[in-house]
């Protein structure tokens, strides 16, 4: 039931490139892509760093209790968000995945919100910081228990098929996740019933402390998917045109009845696992500085100007405009304010019962 | 009107609610053409196809979890643990994940789905194919609990079941299985709400309140007391969580004398919270405590797999403490 | 003496336990050089080397069977689960095996390990950083639980635990882990036992029984008392299963009045079970009823973190009432 | 760290077999066993059989509620006992492997003991039928829940690497284990530390009803070893002495400190999948035929004949000789008698404590 992809062939010995860490093209097909679409790109790769330096500072000032940074993990977030068609396939993303979101068009004023604890969030500031979701836009709440999100997906993508609109499902999760029994039940199940879910490993390499060598037997995520017979592909995550032509046609080989695929990208994390996490500890210095040096910002940059597609005016009009967009955002968000006390009682159930009225009043007296 | 034991009650109006609404599907280990172990899911796969009765890989947290991920896109799965003690291996799905999305995401993303397991010893299981951990998921914000005792309101629960937009844990008591047939109620759209007790027969002398397998020993204690001219009321809670707590206080305020029977291990189990809750309510009205006849302490074991349940002895021994007390 | 606060007391502990015993060894993810998440750890990969001090992979199934496999060697493998409510993960594994594994062989293998976790709210963890899922290991045969909440009992616990033969489940209260320094006791062999309760202090006029993070809350509703006249006895439990049952009842009688707080949820929590027993055991010595203060019957909330606790203005109010009844 | 075995290759196409169906030695190098150590093999499978044979009769006559027939299993059952040192490696396996149990030592008396439900079990009769174990042969009381009896087998594996001895643990499941969480989680925490231990999977192509394409995303259970960096074997586990050959290398290869394999056994199980099952409802009697063609038992007398070390006569001597240890051991496990009621509350805790003293009190009174 399930085929290969036409262009990509699935467990190759290195990680799929389309672009040198110069910015050079140098994949065996013509790139594809309008103009537009490829500034679009950058766009969201910074508008999703920026947020994330937002986060950040609005932690470290105290407005949100926490945050997991996604720096270093742009390129295939956002080549996730470009690979699907918003509002019509799901998303199952995990904690870290805020240029998931924002490049899909969760409004920036949502996910601040969540970071926040406002009522700008959807979820209604029901979970901590780094949790974000959408309802029109399909995207799942994200949790914090590790790859617990990975069997609804599985899930997700039978209902999907059961349906046959050729709407697909993608979820995404780190390396540690691959060690959780819930993982491997999800991925054998999508593998059995040929759900069309996508799988994205955003592989940096580390489970907060715990390096890969650690936490897999094997010595690739993507060779895990002999497991559940399905394709398995190793993608330099940085490269957000590699990870967006990659998942493009995983989706599309999902949507045509080809069933599910795991992707293995290699992505780094710049900043510690979360606020609460000194790397200093687990990380050499050395180490962090050579993935510095491949930043999927710079690297893309360079390829947009080597094309004449991207210049130093329009980079300085997007950093303004984010930072607009992020000052707006954070304003909103704010000005939403936060839940009362007794909305913890609601959405436990439907309709509250007797037992949780009583709460309330106890509480609230 | 149809005559029925309770698993057949089951796979009834499994097949009453596929056929009226399309979104329900039914899931688990053995449930395609093997009908499941106990039959509960028979002649589904030849009524209703493959993509309706899915059978799935060995693991419990695929099953939930995937009935989960259904459930988000509109469809009612109820998914089929093949002896409750297997869902310690989805716990953290059922627990940490359906339990909580409604709640997590502030209604975006609702789970309407039901997960059924059979529960209970005296089967010679021992104690993997034995155990009644309702007490766990009572004790998890999220989840309705529901455990009936009879075929008419195993047809009128599952079918509130998978008509509520909340997720619903529904056990059955494997031992009552094929215990008793009786008419069950024809009506395609007859439901028992869930929360609701039910009185089965009323007395002035010592309330018995129970649920589940150990409703059938309940009732026979209950008989044995009549004997001796000891009149009982007897309650079947029949819903865990919400319980109905009015209909309990009302009988136990105007009795005062409270025997609470279930088979579930004693300490922290459910029926400690029915007690803690008629002494915090009704204390006054007291005649004597509140005195629970339960399962021991121990792991299901195989050699006394009927010692262990509060049998009609144990529970006639709890009503003369509390009668002569 | 050394002074320390309580998650100091745990490093501290498995230094001194790791040292007077090669078979002790810590397993878990982030123990290693990271020290664990809360430094619980910190300090022990330099010292004793990463074959006795072993990151795991992300899997608490993993950690914990694994433990297990290692404990029927002889071994004495003391697991950190990394937040109490990821256990749910593993919970299988500490429920149907390691609970189980001397029972179901009659001794022929026994589990002797502990499984560590920090648990509890008040740190803006939302739902799946704060639980207390204590109840649930309590209603389990085969563990014992313990829930110290001031460092020397952890010193004291801790140590008991990883002596003791059987499984031991140690909940830690992350809230109180850096609240307080004190003294602990230096002897390498101070253990405080399994299953005795501690009196905190004592009063005529009502008791209140709480246990692990809450104890903090509830000692501060006792000084507010204590100004306005009302002498408690506060008795911390320290231990779930076994529980000190002598201890309370003594002074459930004695006194009459009883509050009893636990920041778990409310129903079917193990505090039903304190309750349920002090009616069962001394109903004709209350006063009033036993009354619980509790965490609510809902997912741990994100921004009512803080109210979701049972705090010392609610203690005040249940106190009131039972005073006044 | 973990290297190959030198004999057999690891992710082959077909199963490995040394023995033809009719008996012949096909294998690329020279049988090495004795003649001694050849029949006791065979001694073993028979006796493993009408243990099997037994225990159904005992079964039906009311003497036990249960049984979950391992005819069909014999070939690899008896390898895994014939590969380990008895009382030096430990074993985990599961309900159906009494031909292991047996094999290795187990006195008949004891497996009837626990079939039967007497005090002859060493485990006291605790467990329903078909979870034998034993103290002193380092087998781990099997259970019920399927999987779970895995990850302390990785656990076992890495207290003994931790010692140093080369002692190692060979853990057996069947082919619908390899569906739960806690199957990866213990393969691949056994990946990832090098652990000793050897699993074997009696892939019987059903787990109840569910056959291995409904239940499994990868066409084999060998190839599943990729994910944990492990090598995985196919064997027909109906061939004794290839399944023999196999394991006793994958033994020495764990006790050389090379670590983990997987062995995809694959086998037939002739009963229905126990003594509450109906097999007829889902397994065509054309598809039983089949397998009983290829039975091991008949197949390993063919190359015992062939070679002239197996006459009627020891056939005849042989059956009479396991009829009369079966007689004795079940009047023996029935003359152990039954627990008490009281033994239900010993071996909880190492004392009993409060509550069960009264819980028992009560139960008693
Ligand atoms: C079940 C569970 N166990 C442990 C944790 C604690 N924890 C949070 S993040 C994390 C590491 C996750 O690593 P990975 O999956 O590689 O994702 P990354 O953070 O590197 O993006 C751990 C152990 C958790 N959240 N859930
Ligand atoms: C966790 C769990 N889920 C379900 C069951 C019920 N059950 C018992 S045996 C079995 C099938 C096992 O199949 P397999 O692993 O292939 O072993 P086989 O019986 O074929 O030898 C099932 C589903 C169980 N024992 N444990
Ligand atoms: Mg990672
Ligand atoms: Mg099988």
């Amino acid at each position: 039931m399930i085929e290969e992809s036409s262009r990509f062939e699935p467990f190759q010995d290195e990680p799929l490139r389309v672009t040198s860490d110069e910015g050079a093209w140098i994949a065996s097909f013509d790139l594809d892509l309008d103009e537009a679409e490829l500034q679009t790109l950058y766009r969201e790769l910074k508008r999703a760093r920026k947020l994330d330096e937002r986060l950040g500072v609005l932690q470290r000032s105290g407005k949100s209790s926490f945050v997991a940074p996604s720096s270093g993990h742009e390129g295939i977030q956002v080549a996730i968000a470009k690979s699907v068609q918003a509002g019509r396939d799901w998303l199952f993303p995990y904690y870290r995945d805020y240029g998931v979101v924002s490049a899909l068009g969760v409004p920036l004023e949502e996910i601040i919100g969540q970071m926040t604890g406002t009522l700008a969030d959807p979820a209604g500031a029901r979970q901590m910081p780094s949790h974000p979701s959408s309802g029109p836009l399909n995207v799942f709440t994200a949790l914090s228990p590790i790859a617990s999100h990975v069997p609804p997906a599985a899930g997700s993508g039978l209902a999907q098929k059961l349906a046959g609109k050729g709407d697909v499902t993608i979820c995404s999760f780190g390396d540690g996740a691959t060690s959780e029994g819930d993982w491997h039940a999800a991925m054998n199940f999508a593998g059995v019933q040929g759900a069309p879910v996508v799988f994205v490993c955003e592989n940096n390499r580390y489970a907060i402390s715990v390096g890969l060598e650690k936490q897999s037997g094997s010595a690739t995520i993507a060779e895990k998917a002999r497991a559940y017979g399905m394709p398995g592909y190793q993608v330099d995550g940085m490269d957000v045109l590699a990870s967006l032509y990659l998942l493009r046609e995983l989706v599309e080989r999902a949507r045509a009845g080809f069933g599910p695929a795991l992707v293995d990208a290699s992505v780094y994390r710049y900043g510690p696992h979360s606020s609460a996490d000194d790397d200093s500890i687990y990380r050499p210095a050395e180490e962090v500085a050579a993935w510095r040096a491949r930043d999927p910002l710079p690297r893309y940059r360079r390829f947009l100007e080597q094309r004449g597609s991207w210049s130093d005016a329009q980079e300085a009009a997007l950093d303004a405009a984010i930072e607009e967009e992020l000052d707006v955002a954070v304003r909103r968000a704010e000005a939403a304010g936060v839940p009362e006390l007794g909305a913890m009682f609601e959405d436990v159930y439907e309709r509250v019962p007797w037992h949780l009225e009583e709460q309330r009043e106890e509480m609230e007296r | 009107m149809p005559v029925m034991n309770l698993v057949q009650a089951v796979s009834y109006t499994l097949a009453s609610e596929m056929a009226r609404d399309e979104a329900v599907v039914v899931l688990g280990e053995d449930v395609g053409k093997r009908g499941g172990v106990f039959l509960a899911t028979e002649g589904l796969y030849d009524q209703f196809g493959p993509d309706r009765v899915i059978d799935t890989p060995l693991s419990e947290a695929g099953i939930i979890g995937a009935a989960l991920g259904m459930s988000v896109h509109g469809m009612r799965p109820v998914a089929e643990i093949q002896f409750a003690e297997y869902v310690f291996h989805g716990f953290d799905q059922l627990v940490s994940q359906v339990a909580k999305l409604r709640y997590r995401s502030a209604g975006q993303f609702t789970a309407p789905l039901v997960v059924r397991m059979p529960a209970g010893g005296g089967v010679k299981g021992g104690h993997h194919h034995s155990q009644n951990p309702e007490t766990h998921f009572v004790h998890t914000a999220g989840l309705h609990v529901v455990y009936p005792s009879t075929p008419s309101d195993t047809v009128g629960m599952l079918r509130s079941a998978i008509r509520s937009n909340d997720p619903v844990v529904l056990f059955e008591p494997k031992r009552l299985y094929r215990a008793v047939k009786e008419d069950v109620p024809e009506d395609p759209d007859h439901i028992v709400p869930v929360g609701r007790a039910a009185v089965r027969r009323e007395g002035d002398d010592v309330v018995l309140v129970s649920y589940g397998g150990s409703m059938a020993e309940t009732l026979q204690a209950a008989d044995a007391l009549a004997e001796q001219d000891v009149a009982s009321t007897v309650i079947d809670l029949r819903s865990l969580m919400p319980w109905d707590r009015d209909t309990v206080l009302e009988h136990a305020a105007r009795v005062g004398r409270v025997v609470l029977v279930s088979e579930s291990p004693h300490t922290a189990g459910f029926m400690s919270e029915v007690a803690a809750t008629i002494s915090e309510q009704v204390l006054d009205h007291l005649l004597a405590p509140p005195t629970r006849v339960s399962g021991a302490d121990t792991p299901y074991p195989y050699a006394q797999d009927r010692a262990y349940l509060p049998g009609p002895r144990r529970i006639l021994h709890a009503v003369q403490r509390v009668l002569e007390y």
